[in-house]
């Protein structure tokens, strides 16, 4: 199977958390959002902040997506705590 | 029929805003502003300022996508929305929304949803800073609240 | 706290409204307001200009009553309304209602009811000038449901 | 029975269709608002418009008032249409 690589964001408390605002990750093609956040979470702490209680919301592509989306080859992927503008 | 969508980390004038919002159409009768601006208390109190990060692009297209969401329900002219990013001090703006339409019922609706729809669907996110600290600001059930509101009339929308 | 109500043939400066209310307290976090204009279309079309009459002295109190009622119902800071009267002509502004407060249901909720007891409960009324003709408008079944609508959750209230 | 006089007022279209914007009236004292409009229609057309079909709204006082209200001396009376301002 032929790997992809992805670019992720963390944004907000979650970025200050995982010390990381953005890094490029090589996976599986058709990993999907949950599989990513599982291996991402595998890491260690603070990585399982993103498998924990606390709820983490993701974008593919600057869209809200759900656990199931399927990542392809150079998607934006974000990951972040719900939002708090206005 | 322009709208204006606009994240950015200076000051505005919201007397432009409202100035650009009157000159829409000669059958424009109503323009409704919200205005938001740090105040002294949030989740904690002895609050001097806030931090604002937001999503560079998604930001935009969220905003864009909820003027659309308000285009559909309400007659509305044109929309405006600014919302400011970085630091700001207590009494500063942060936020600005603007909707003219030819009846008021509209204006204030689209501005009411709009406002309750920053706060739930745009990827920005709250720090307050305060004398004995800083902390990220928790989203509320209360604006969980107001902006399923506006679903509620559509009992088939996700 | 300081209330501000203006009933004057002068134009209005909408943005100095706005930066009369921001200046009202370091809780103040959010400020709505409706700005009314003249538009082509009313009871008739090619509406060209309107003429307001009013009822002197009587106005100013039952707006003061007004912006009573608003307080005793929603936590709001300031409230500032300016209507004209006399001759004004399309696009020009009629009637500001602004609200402070440190919530934005509050701010919203509190500039809406004003706006609707304006048309429903102060001696104004509006003349449509129009190529055709002038003619009285008449009040508005909607605007009569709009009003009532602020009653309904107090069943007590007259 | 003594008589008072009061002032009454007229705004908009009914200022209009009765040529009258402002007048001092005497009449018997505690007299209702009812009374004074039935009073005022007999003078004969376009009087008779403050008690015909469409609605003759009335303030004593610069506060509205009912039609059971009873007048007083030095009253300020108004009639006028349903507002339409805003």
């Amino acid at each position: 199977m032929t790997d992809v690589t992805i670019t992720v964001h963390y944004f907000a408390r979650l970025r200050e958390q995982l010390g990381t605002e953005q890094e490029t990750v090589t996976i599986p093609a058709n990993l999907t959002l949950a599989e990513l956040k599982q291996r991402l979470a595998e890491r260690g702490a603070p990585w399982q902040l993103l498998t924990g209680e606390r709820p983490v919301l993701a974008a593919v592509n600057q869209a809200m997506a759900k656990n199931a989306t399927p990542l392809q080859d150079r998607d934006e992927v974000a990951f972040f705590p719900p939002v708090t503008g206005g | 029929m322009t709208d204006h969508v606009l994240v950015a980390s200076a000051d505005f004038d919201a007397a432009e805003q409202l100035q650009q919002l009157r000159q829409t159409s000669n059958a424009t009768g109503a323009i409704a502003t919200f205005t938001g601006l740090v105040r002294d208390y949030g989740d904690h109190s002895n609050v001097t300022g806030l931090f604002l990060e937001h999503y560079p692009g998604m930001t935009e297209q969220v905003i864009h996508g909820l003027i659309g969401d308000a285009r559909e329900r309400w007659d509305i002219q044109s929309a405006r929305v600014i919302h400011r990013v970085g630091t700001l001090t207590l009494g500063e703006q942060i936020v600005f929304v603007g909707v003219s339409s030819s009846h008021r019922a509209d204006a204030f609706a689209a501005c009411e949803f709009l406002m309750d729809a920053l706060k739930t669907s745009a990827p920005f996110w709250k720090k307050e800073l305060t004398r004995d600290g800083e902390h990220w600001v928790e989203q509320k059930d209360s604006d969980r609240e107001r902006g399923a509101r506006w679903h509620q009339s559509d009992p088939g929308d996700d």
